[in-house]
């Protein structure tokens, strides 16, 4: 049964987490997402589904317990903050690297450093380049309202299982501690399937099962990053995801915008339009596979795009790839903590794109 | 109809609860809402805020540049919040421990005297129902039952008896909120 | 004598639960040995089909090939939260995790630490040979004062590298551990002695009493720069006498 | 598997007689069996096997299949047979 | 007195350490970087100049030490390899977002996860994008030399000084084991100068010095990122470096390549050239700042630019930001620790450029 | 009574190595009795030009506000990695760190393990008051079994979470550590014998003998959700049965 | 600074008199210090300070200024005179 | 003129000192040159190999296709090796455990029995400069005075005292060199 309930972006998660059939998370306490292991705790989940809740002594265990999980064909995942998810950069890197399913959700907070517990985007180039090291990338979604969060916790496992592949929530302050209405689906059992590639004990007249993501051959190395790539391919070809208002009307701009910030951008966009400028928006939903090839089609017919972020333009290399030299494409952004708000972003527009003075 | 509402004071004053409590009766009448409270550090220095917004449409921005109405709690709230009120908007204050008063012509403002009625009924922890009350005096947004039936949602079943108080607390506050200008 | 060499004579081969794979070790290396013993004893307990094993990186970071068992690769000192990991969504498997000094006590101490503190179900193998082989022989927190090591040339100097570091009796003194012992495999007796300790750990596991800790001291030849026998006969002599062989925590029976 | 026999230098005290069968091919000639074999019946082969490596060999008929060089040999290339 | 040697890149960045001045050395060993260390043990820097080494516990404390003591104002240094490097990006965020000086070296391998020991370039974006959290920059130098090895840890020394921020030094397996003809410069002094910055006992009348990334207020915080973001756009007007072969003179095609991969490229472009083809060679010397300007000139002039990497194509999304569109770009690399051959990247010339078959 | 307020009647103040700042620190804290006593250790000794302080992100951070000496922020958990980093090289100055629970002995223990093993000449200021009090009241190592905290809200369970972790035994136990000792701030005896503590710990620095370890068990009203008076109450009888007050390594004289 | 005030409670039995200043809008009225004073001199006042705390005050003039309340006073606040 | 030589072998051999003492001889004579190890895994199971450029201009690129001459010293490297020779090109081999002996018909091949002459020598550890000699024989592109200047600069002033023994291998290398096809 569907339930209507008003929750915050971070225990919606935890929630979703429960109702998605995961078998376990594995997280340490940060702000602003430590209500995701808080309601976890308070939730009795193991009683609920079976699903177990370890707080780890660090990220870097957490990470890790993940990928030992993980490799046991286990729904799991963990969530942090942006020092938080810097420390599991070597931790993703090998999961990537050894194929195997988990979700990750990053709450961003302002950096660098220490920096602030307010909300930022500035993590986007961390999650979309590969912030561990070595070719590898995660399956990135942006949720811009709480709803999209609890979704996006299902859809983020279905991927991650469809392709072997850690999939990242990349969320922020705002969505992780605001309330909204959600509805929750339903239960979801947990797995009952044993998978050939999971460690389980090995299975009597079957090959031993082994998760690495080592090979001490180039050769071998070389076959499984080619392997990688054509995942890759595969998930550029059928994950891209993406939400427009008013782009399929005669329009003479587009903002850019994710996440949170999309929905600010949101109301200054209705607030130009109500002024009589012809500007659509453009949402990107999934971040990796991003949506150059969307947004490359508009571009031809727009005189000018603005790309809005909470950091100091990062999606915006992103969106003048797509662009390639179609329009001209301006940025607006925040950064360290800061909201922009509809206003300045409406100031923008016209300063930027219209070139109003 | 969208009012867009900023509630602030100290940490103590209940104001994160009384802007969910104001959502959770939006949702019993069947609105759109969101809610956003300042987190981290000015928790410890001991002051909070929140923005609730209730829509019969959906809402874009949970973050916006200015409000229908205003509650403020404390002098520091005061200080920080007067200008953000819409032309044309409400400011609500509390009385107690304020020493600066509200300055702008171009808005309707409302004083209460909230926690010395508090402390009148014995129980400082109603304080935000009967600012709310105040509130729904002003702005009736919301029916007093879907107000209950928020409460019953965010009391947790133990204290369903205190219902009734807080009823009480509500129809005080809209009694003794006072339009100043 | 040929016709001794019949089925019915057979009184010691190579146990099933190692591959036929030949292992990458130098000659004379204890990681052979130690990974003989640990299959022996899962071989003899029956348990092939219900044991997972993580090994991380070190020399041992192949094992997965040579242990015919469900095997998880770890990143460098995390082997015992990964295991962590596995232990918690498959509660009911024999856990076990094969760890260099390199990565149990210097860059995993933490989880090591924390592993044990919550007393984690599963048996951790810690080889101790004072040095990390596989990148080349550079100095270990295990390394002795005054060895030599490719960044200890002059040898370990503890004023400005630091103590030997004895991680086994720390954990022995948590809460979590059960079974805490150190061992060595370098000769028929006590190698013989190592394979009954590992199934007793591994017996144990079946309890949820706790973690079980098993360090094997074992040799690096290739890295000390000398030749197998000497390298044991130099572990005799320098290494269990700062790192003793035996019990240091037994379960209250 | 009896360890008795740890006790007993160079003598054949057990009733019983024993083989070896060696993987030459596997072995990395590191003598570790060699001087755990308490009959001295092991030694390394002045040839090498394909790796480059002086395997070992047994030297004597005096092995009584204790299974002493078989449990220290890293490389598990020794396969040992008892007389029952 | 310069000294010509022949020497390993990593023994000679060791020995280049020590000639720097540098005045500490934390690090924690990793193939196919652990000579800098070894040789460091070995060679007595502390006897020379007073230079300590440390081998740290890992490499999250290697670089917690590096931070610490650049907070001094101490010419600080740590190398590692790809996962090391992982382990090491909260660190970075720390320094950056503190605004200390200091020099990383990322001797890469293969990649995802523990990969292969062998070269590889796949931490270009880790490197140049920000592989920890936050709206930073690393200043990225690639050296494609040992000589160049050498050169740059002084230069890297004279940057992270110069603009108070961590400079990384991006090399490889290659460049790291391979021994060639080095001049060393000479010993340089140990800084004697005390930092206004940096933490050194209070002096009194003065100020307490603080270091930190951290700021509650998101106002603050984003005055500390707009300090940052103009540092930056500073070192993007003074410090590109790039060196060019042939492309001042008539040419068609440029190939774009970076650090060892560069010089494998250049044997391809001369034997290219040989057979007609007229083709140059573009080589970013600085990966951050990236030399946009110069290679969106080149382009107007072009048919096409072919970019060539050890990995699945990282830099190749620079090149295609600097071109925006004005010609078209192709892509060649190998990953995981292969090595292209001069002929592989001569075909790439072929068919993916002038598009013979 | 006023005529008695004059300069040549002053028996206490604040120490002029504790800044003006307000401290953030919620009414009744630990923090802030700690802080002082090592203020004033600092002070009494003279050496407030020649000490660098390292905090790292706890309710603490911003301790550089407050402290009037050159200070560094370190990243969760490193703290003691930091200030390795800058007694090496600044071996001339008096170097400390001051850390949290959770940052010393979860996120941190690798650090804290090997920069004791090291001996580095340090003096590390503990401060226990079993949970994460920044972060809003999760469970540290040093939670207390059966202690409620936000994320065990039932209390800890040690058969799930892990048992509580006395890692100042632990370190007292390694080579390294020069002077190990438990100490409190919350009455007027305890601090002061605090600040004498700490006033030995920074003299033995000036010897190189190794590193000095001052834990204060301490409180947290907000997230044990008590007054401070019965914070400190609950401190003594349940804090102080598991963490005992007292010197545990001290010096051979 | 003598700790043997410790010992004795509500009667100041030092020969001098003590006073202490107490900085109470500083103060977080936490109470620490109260409970610290062996002579009863201190008590949270009634009212409150701008930042909404009870502050300390001294209710009796038994103080012997043995600056145990200051001690303990997390916020360092008090300051204490003491006749010499 | 330029010269690409690989070098391969079993780990003892002193495959990579050899293709260093190259280098650093042709440092003495004034040319270019690089030397690039294969490193890592091969290292542990026994084979190791390195390529060595020494040439009058500036080297680019330190890997190359293919190879003026490749030194072979045991039977895997043999297998792995012998196409790369370029055409023209010179294989130069040590007879010893060599079971498949090379089939190319379009380069020089020589042998030697540079580990039996070693042992008869008394030190096996002079093996590679045996080699070294018979390379020189071939292909005489650094003078035997700078090859003892590099020797010299490679080994550790308490070596310098084997430099005569090096020189007489260097010598027997010479001598006993020869060309199968
Ligand atoms: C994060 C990281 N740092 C460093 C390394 C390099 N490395 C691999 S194994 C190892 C240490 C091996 O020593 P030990 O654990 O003692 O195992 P041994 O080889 O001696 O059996 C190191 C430093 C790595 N793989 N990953
Ligand atoms: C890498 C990282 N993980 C998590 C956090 C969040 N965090 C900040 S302080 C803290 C723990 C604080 O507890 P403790 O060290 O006991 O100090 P206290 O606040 O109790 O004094 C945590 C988890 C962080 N800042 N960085
Ligand atoms: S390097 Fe040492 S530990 Fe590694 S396989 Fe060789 S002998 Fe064993
Ligand atoms: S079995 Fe091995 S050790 Fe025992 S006697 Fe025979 S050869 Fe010797
Ligand atoms: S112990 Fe094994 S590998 Fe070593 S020499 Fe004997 S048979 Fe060979
Ligand atoms: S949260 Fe706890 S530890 Fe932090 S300042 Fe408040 S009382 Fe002190
Ligand atoms: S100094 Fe403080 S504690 Fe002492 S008697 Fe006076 S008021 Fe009481
Ligand atoms: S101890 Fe200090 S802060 Fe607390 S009540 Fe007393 S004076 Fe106020
Ligand atoms: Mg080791
Ligand atoms: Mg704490």
């Amino acid at each position: 049964m569907k339930e209507l309930k008003l929750m915050k972006g971070n225990e919606a998660l935890a929630e979703a987490a429960i109702r998605a059939g995961s078998d376990a998370y594995f997280g340490y306490p940060i702000t602003p997402q430590s209500e995701v292991i808080e309601y976890l705790m308070a939730h009795n989940p193991y009683e609920r589904t079976g699903m177990v809740v370890l707080q780890a002594e660090s990220e870097v265990a957490s990470i890790n317990m993940v990928y030992g999980a993980a490799g046991c064909g286990k729904r799991v995942l963990t969530t942090s903050s942006s020092p938080g998810i810097s420390l599991m950069q070597e931790g993703i890197s090998y999961i990537a690297g050894a194929e195997l399913p988990c979700v990750v959700a990053n709450v961003v907070r302002g950096g660098p450093g220490l920096g602030t517990i307010q909300p930022s985007q500035s993590d986007y180039f961390q999650a979309v380049k590969g912030g561990g090291h070595g070719d590898y990338k995660l399956i990135t979604l942006a949720p811009a309202t709480v709803q999209e969060t609890v979704d996006y916790v299902k859809l983020a496992f279905e991927l991650a299982f469809k392709y072997r592949n850690p999939v990242m929530i990349l969320t922020d302050g705002i969505i992780g501690q605001m309330m909204e209405k959600v509805e929750l689906f339903e239960q979801q059992p947990r797995l009952t399937e044993q998978f050939d590639w999971a460690t389980k004990g090995k299975v009597s007249g079957k090959d031993h099962v082994i998760i690495t993501s080592l090979q001490l051959q180039s050769e071998e190395q070389e076959k499984v990053n080619l392997r990688l790539q054509a995942k890759y391919r595969e998930v550029e070809k059928n994950e891209v995801r993406y939400v427009t208002h008013h782009c399929d009307e005669e329009i003479d701009y587009m903002i850019v915008a994710f996440g949170s910030c999309a929905r600010i951008a949101q109301k200054a966009m209705e607030e130009a339009r109500k002024q009589g400028i012809k500007i659509g928006l453009f949402r990107p939903q999934s971040l990796y596979p991003y949506p150059y090839d969307a947004i490359n089609k508009m571009a031809g017919k727009l005189k000018g795009i603005l790309t809005v972020e909470m950091n100091a333009g990062q999606m915006l290399e992103d969106v003048k790839l797509a662009v390639n030299g179609k329009t001209k494409v301006e940025f607006y952004g925040r950064f360290g903590g800061m909201i922009p708000s509809p206003n300045e972003i409406l100031n923008a527009i016209k300063t930027k794109l219209i070139g109003e003075k | 109809m969208t009012e867009e509402i900023l509630i602030a004071g100290f940490g103590g004053q209940g104001v994160l609860s009384m802007g969910q409590i104001l959502c959770y009766s939006g949702v019993m009448q069947n609105k759109e809402v969101t809610w956003f409270p300042s987190y981290g550090p000015e928790m410890r220095s001991g002051t909070a805020n929140c923005t609730a917004i209730i829509s019969d449409d959906m809402i874009s921005s949970p973050i916006v540049n200015t409000y229908d109405t205003v509650i403020v709690l404390n002098q520091p709230s005061m200080d920080k919040f007067e200008q953000t009120v819409k032309p044309g908007g409400l400011l609500i204050y509390d009385s107690n421990g304020i020493t600066r008063h509200p300055v702008r012509k171009d808005i309707t403002v409302c004083v209460m005297d909230a926690s010395e009625e508090a402390v009148k009924m014995n129980n400082t922890k109603i304080m935000n129902m009967i600012v709310l009350g105040g509130f729904l005096k002003m702005k009736p947004i919301i029916a007093l039952e879907n107000v209950l039936k928020g409460l019953a949602k965010v009391l947790p079943e133990r204290y369903h008896k205190l219902i009734p108080l807080n009823e009480q607390a509500i129809h005080k506050g809209m009694e003794i909120i006072k339009v100043v200008k | 004598m040929s016709e001794l060499i019949k089925p019915e004579n057979l009184v010691y081969q190579k146990s099933k639960v190692l591959t036929d794979k030949v292992m990458h070790y130098c000659p004379g290396c204890g990681h052979g040995a130690a990974h003989k013993m640990l299959a022996e004893a899962i071989d003899e307990l029956g348990i092939q089909n219900e044991t997972i094993g993580v090994a991380p990186v070190g020399c041992s970071v192949l094992a997965y090939y040579y242990f015919d068992l469900d095997m998880t690769e770890a990143a460098h000192g995390r082997a015992t939260a990964v295991a962590t990991g596995i232990k918690r969504v498959m509660p009911d498997k024999y856990v076990f995790t094969y760890q260099g000094d390199g990565d149990l006590a210097a860059i995993g101490t933490g989880e090591t630490i924390h592993t044990c503190n919550r007393g984690e179900n599963i048996l951790i193998v810690f080889i101790n040979n004072g040095i990390y082989g596989m990148t080349g022989g550079q100095m270990a927190p295990t390394t002795l004062e005054g060895m030599k090591s490719s960044t200890s040339p002059f040898g370990r100097d503890i004023k400005t590298m630091g103590n030997p570091l004895k991680l086994t009796e720390i954990v022995a003194q948590l809460k979590g551990t059960y079974y805490v012992t150190r061992q060595s495999v370098h000769t028929p007796g006590n190698a013989r002695r190592t394979k009954r300790v590992l199934k007793k750990a591994l017996e144990y596991q079946k309890l949820n009493k706790g973690t079980c800790f098993v360090e094997i001291v074992s040799n690096c030849p290739s890295n000390w720069k000398m030749s197998p026998v000497e390298a044991n006969k130099w572990m005799e002599e320098n290494m269990f006498p700062f790192y003793p062989l035996g019990d240091i925590k037994v379960p209250e029976q | 598997m009896s360890e008795s026999v740890l006790n007993f230098k160079g003598e054949n005290t057990m009733a019983k007689k024993g083989q070896v069968v060696i993987n030459i091919e596997r072995c990395k000639g590191c003598e570790v069996c060699v001087v755990s074999c308490p009959n001295h019946v092991l030694a390394l082969a002045k040839e090498v096997n394909a790796k480059g490596y002086h395997f070992a060999v047994a030297v004597t008929s005096d092995c009584v299949g204790c299974a002493n060089c078989a449990v220290v040999c890293p490389d598990a290339v020794i396969t040992v047979y008892r007389e029952k």
